[in-house]
């Protein structure tokens, strides 16, 4: 893909256009001010907004304390993590403190937390992590996953002013290598899913990067006359049930794509869906294809062998299609 | 300072304090000390009714809904920090221990009653519970169980003031026990609200106790005050059961926050006088601890201190004690007649944007 | 039920006897020494096994990490939580560390964390939780979740041998309410599930603590003529598919349910292999029911609105055979 | 001391220092003392040059899978500990910036090469990588990225050994850097160990930032030594660019930890000589910085004052060098030839148990 604006930068954009938008917006996050953040999505901001980016000590369960307390008073924090996976240190704040807030005390909570998420060669077990699952779980946050630079910008936009906690699970490998001519309209809002790519012959639902390794294999498919139908789900939670079963009404058949680990999940919740309020449209058993169930290797051999790609989607395809 | 209408602060009811102090005018305390001091002791006087109330309620069965924790022996301390607090103004993040703070900082013991009583009108709507009542937006923090991690959100809502630019002198407290200082939420949003100077006050009550584990299986440091040097933090310790000394402490940290010298840590000295909760008869607390100093009770302690300086008469603190007593029944009469969460009524919404809300069970 | 040994004397049995077998057990957790334990789970051990049961900190993570470290060193730690609910501190321990550990090094990692799960009238938000579900997502974890007291004892025992991470999920309510004569001669291994009752028209697949309002819901059902098979998983991770498919081909008709959070977790995987594996032996689209997505709350009345009860499951169930 | 074949442990190459310093018996430092020291000083210089040549590898691109996070500066403080401890008897669980210690304590440079060139022969086999490696069952523990959660696995594996009855004065040590003091993983684990009184000695690099992020974001207490106090262990702060020093404070501690005193904190100042990793040109360093005390190289001047003693000589010196990068060449020219992991090989059990291992995707 080509372009003159990245995945990356749109969210550094967008970062950019809500410090503007809203003096209550700030920013907290380890080495985000002069350093710009480990893969610079705050790049310049601290220098344009001087006393609205703050480097952190490494707490991560302080920093969202943090920005609750912030939230709490009408702030509207942006936390960076420098990875999802050390988001592990502030779950406990993430899942009981912000996001009972409101149930409990009818005290908004507008927060967003941003998760660098997903695989990259060589980043290991550490530095790889898709922790959706784990926060979808909980009742009182929203779990964004853009797979697009317009998405990533809108949808970063539109969590600032949510008045709920978000968990924006920006994926890695899409940082640099995605890229449009500009970050484009605002499409759909929140909680909507997007059909990414049109098709009849069978659905695959996926979300964030593994979007574009399903476009990859429909395209594969093509050549052999079959038409496949993409969802991107954009936010996992809430999931637009609707348009994923309006899908599957199209094709009779789902497969359901991540790059997480398998038990459990967003594509046990895509199948169970379907399979429960949509089972007489399926024509074929729905299919899960998601990681393996070990940490994520290493090694970049490994690596590929761990998770999906083009190649094992277009195998799992052929095979719901043989059904 | 404008305070929420629900919120409207109880005067002390005590026979006019201030009169009585004016035969003692060579005092080395200052008349506003004296008004503080008689503030918190009729505090700790209202919490102890108010908690024995609820004990009383709890042992008799069936009209408590969860468990009662108290805060029996550790009123002084509380109080002491409530009465620096200005509701409307500063933000309080109170833990299981601290009614009398919470009374102090201006909670009328209708929030109490509601919430234990399990009423739909209380602060939680029966959605959570007893100590983890509070309203966060008039600065009012609800605990959540995770020990520690209020801490943090107390500097936050400070630090959003700041960057508002509406901090003025306004100041945060929170209150923590031996126990609580384990934990890493402790010790990260200490050291945050260090490096931020924050005015925060954190309150340590050292009970000697977490549950029934003692202090030599939860630090090993001579006194937890000893962690304050490592925060880069004012901190002071005292013995927890003499009100004058947790006043002069308290007014002191108080007055360091709000001069810009960021976060301030009060450790106290005392002993649970109670169970860890009311299902709990604290057996594992040896019989000699009971007959210590720290085992003093410090509403007879601070009672006694402020006759002896004249500022109040037995007489006046009987009256007072009538009248709390007095509240406290109308309240629980009103309460009591107060309607249960109703499940219909209720919108099962976790998120406050109601259109992201997914359906829910049938 | 009545009887002799409680559900939670059970699992004190079990401690006792781990104690007794191996000079490499010890007992790591908050209050269990001289007081035994919140719930007196480990009432007397300290006194039986000196200097193998210790009063920890209130430091869930260091808990943990010390007993990964023991269990490096060939010790068999069990970690008492006081509530599953206070693992969330100790989660990045134990899903980044233990759960690693011996994928990355091979070296085993034979460690037991007994969670107090599940909810009681009046617990509240953060005394009530099912944590199975976010720990079943990491690889490298085994999950359990007895609902009986031959389960609560041999199961832990199982625990405390196997030479993996064991997170295990202890229901509260069923401690003093579920008795049993006697605790009775192990029956399965871990991994395999077991048919709680048998019958023929649907299968409920559940765990735990809902295992018992299952059956009941069953037996209610039976006045009606129908008879419910009801599965107990035993455990969640490694999932039995092999017992859920067989229940299901006898009886064309699944309902999962679970007290859990309804977003992903137990149920949806259940659901989503009923669904890839065994989709031709559905007569009808399989079905969940899990607790509402909020936060759990404290009054009874709200309470027991929320999570599933005999009557919802049998409402479930009535739904389910209609169809 | 029994030590695991794949370790047997390389002995210092210099030229017989304990001859050379016969001619100054009059020296304040004991022949074990200068022992230690030239081993020290052997491990350095081995450690500096295989980090530049991993630095030189990376940059070449292509060769190295993953990053590189390099300890240039930091290797007296690491060395100083890596030689207190006997592997196979002790615990060690070394951080990023430890590479000296970890040859110290007997890592042959193989295993860092094999990590590092992502051969299958490497103690992670491509499972994990790089400064994660170790091999716990030989207490060389085996990171996780997450900072701070290492020290509560070296206590626990010294509890389990006391438990046992296989203590003996084995003893454990750890590294954490200024921003790893910031994590609650690092309290609760300090906090532990100093109530379990383990012979567990913590050392904490202090190289003035964490990545970008400078001590002043950091903490705000004066030298984090401070801390100490607040956790109830012998604390000591030094130079860390004076490997005497090091050695000095680490031989203490050391010493302190076997004759049971618990916990010991050693504090090193000193600066990054590197970026963060070599993706990081560290220019948010000021250039000031660069050229004060703490920015000496701690090489230069431990082989200056070694010297100085007549400890060795700058032959030696060199001859040592050139024996260094022969290893070093050789290594890099043997690991080249491994194979790399073969995912068809891989079993994708994260479970010990085959038995309770599901099935995996196709
Ligand atoms: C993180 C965490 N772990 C465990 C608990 C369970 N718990 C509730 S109160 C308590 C003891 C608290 O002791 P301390 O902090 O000394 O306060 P005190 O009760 O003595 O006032 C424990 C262990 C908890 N609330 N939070
Ligand atoms: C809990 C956690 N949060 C964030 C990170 C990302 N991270 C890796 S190294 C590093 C800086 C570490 O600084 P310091 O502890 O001072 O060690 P140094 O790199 O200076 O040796 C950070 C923030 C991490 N590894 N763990
Ligand atoms: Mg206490
Ligand atoms: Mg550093």
């Amino acid at each position: 893909m080509s372009g003159s604006i990245t995945y990356l930068e749109a969210i550094r954009e967008a970062q950019y256009d809500a410090l503007r938008n809203d003096p209550a917006v700030f920013l907290y996050g380890q080495d985000i001010d002069t350093f710009g953040g480990a893969f610079k999505a705050t790049k310049n901001l601290g220098k344009e907004f001087p006393g609205r980016v703050f480097d952190s000590p490494i707490s991560e369960d302080a920093m969202v304390g943090l920005a609750i307390g912030a939230a709490i008073e009408g702030a509207r924090p942006i936390v960076e993590m420098q990875f999802a996976d050390f988001s592990s240190i502030g779950f406990n704040q993430i899942i009981n403190q912000a996001a009972t807030l409101y149930w409990r005390t009818e005290t908004p909570c507008p927060l967003t937390i941003r998760l660098p998420s997903g695989g990259t060669a060589g980043s290991g077990p550490f530095h790889s992590q898709s922790m959706e699952a784990i926060y979808a779980h909980y009742p009182g946050l929203v779990i964004l996953t853009p797979a697009t630079v317009e998405d990533a910008y809108w949808m970063l936009l539109d969590s600032v002013e949510l008045n709920d906690p978000v968990i924006f699970c920006e994926h890695k490998f899409l940082y640099y290598h995605l890229k449009a001519e500009s970050i484009g309209e605002r499409s759909l809002p929140i909680g909507k899913a997007r059909i990414a790519r049109p098709g009849r012959h069978a659905t695959v639902v996926t979300y964030s990067a593994m979007v574009h390794d399903a476009i990859r294999a429909a395209e594969e498919l093509q050549l052999d006359g079959y038409q496949i139908e993409v969802v991107d789900l954009r936010s996992v939670k809430p999931m637009d049930t609707d348009t994923i079963l309006g899908s599957v009404a199209r094709t009779g058949r789902l497969l359901a794509v991540g790059e997480a680990f398998p038990w459990g999940g967003v594509t046990a919740e895509v199948i169970s869906r379907v399979a429960s309020e949509g089972f007489h449209l399926l024509d074929a058993p729905p299919m899960r294809l998601n990681a393996k169930d070990t940490p994520i290797p290493y090694h970049p051999n490994l690596w590929k062998a761990h998770r999906p790609t083009v190649a094992s989607i277009a195998g799992a395809l052929r095979n719901l299609l043989r059904y | 300072m404008t305070i929420p209408p629900y919120f409207a602060k109880k005067k002390p009811v005590s026979a006019s304090p201030v009169t009585t102090s004016s035969k003692r005018t060579s005092s080395v305390y200052s008349t506003d000390f004296q008004e503080q001091y008689l503030n918190a002791l009729y505090y700790m006087r209202l919490s102890r009714m108010l908690e024995e109330k609820l004990g009383a309620l709890y042992r008799a069965g069936g009209r408590i809904v969860g468990g009662v924790y108290l805060g029996k022996g550790q009123e002084a301390f509380a109080a002491a920090m409530g009465v620096q607090l200005r509701m409307g103004k500063d933000v309080y993040g109170p833990l299981i221990r601290d009614q009398a703070g919470r009374l102090a900082f201006g909670e009328p013991i209708i929030e109490t009653l509601r919430t234990y009583l399990g009423a739909a009108t209380g602060p939680m709507r029966g959605r959570d519970g007893n100590i983890h009542r509070g309203r966060p937006r008039e600065g009012y923090m609800a605990m959540i169980s995770h020990l520690g991690s209020l801490l943090s959100v107390v500097a936050g809502a400070l630090f959003a003031r700041r960057l508002k630019g509406t901090l003025g002198d306004s100041i945060g407290a929170t209150s923590v026990g031996d126990g609580g200082t384990s934990t890493g939420a402790f010790h990260e949003g200490m050291n945050l609200a260090a490096v931020e100077k924050l005015p925060l006050i954190v309150s340590i009550a050292n009970n000697q106790y977490a549950y029934s584990t003692p202090n030599t299986r939860q630090y090993a440091c001579e006194n937890l005050v000893d962690r304050a040097k490592g925060y880069g933090v004012h901190g002071e310790h005292i013995d927890a059961t003499d009100l004058a000394a947790c006043l002069t402490a308290f007014r002191g940290a108080a007055a360091r926050a709000k001069a810009g010298e960021g976060p301030q840590i009060v450790v106290g000295t005392l002993l649970r006088l109670a169970g860890h909760g009311e299902h709990d008869d604290a057996s594992y607390i040896p019989d000699k601890k009971r007959h210590t100093h720290e085992a003093r009770d410090c509403i007879e302690v601070a009672a006694k201190f402020a006759m002896e300086q004249g500022w109040v008469s037995e007489t006046a603190l009987t009256t007072q004690m009538e009248e709390i007593r007095r509240l406290i029944d109308q309240t629980v009469a009103k309460v009591s007649k107060e309607p249960a969460p109703d499940p219909f009524k209720e919108n099962w919404q976790a998120l406050s944007t109601a259109g992201l809300v997914e359906g829910q069970n049938p």
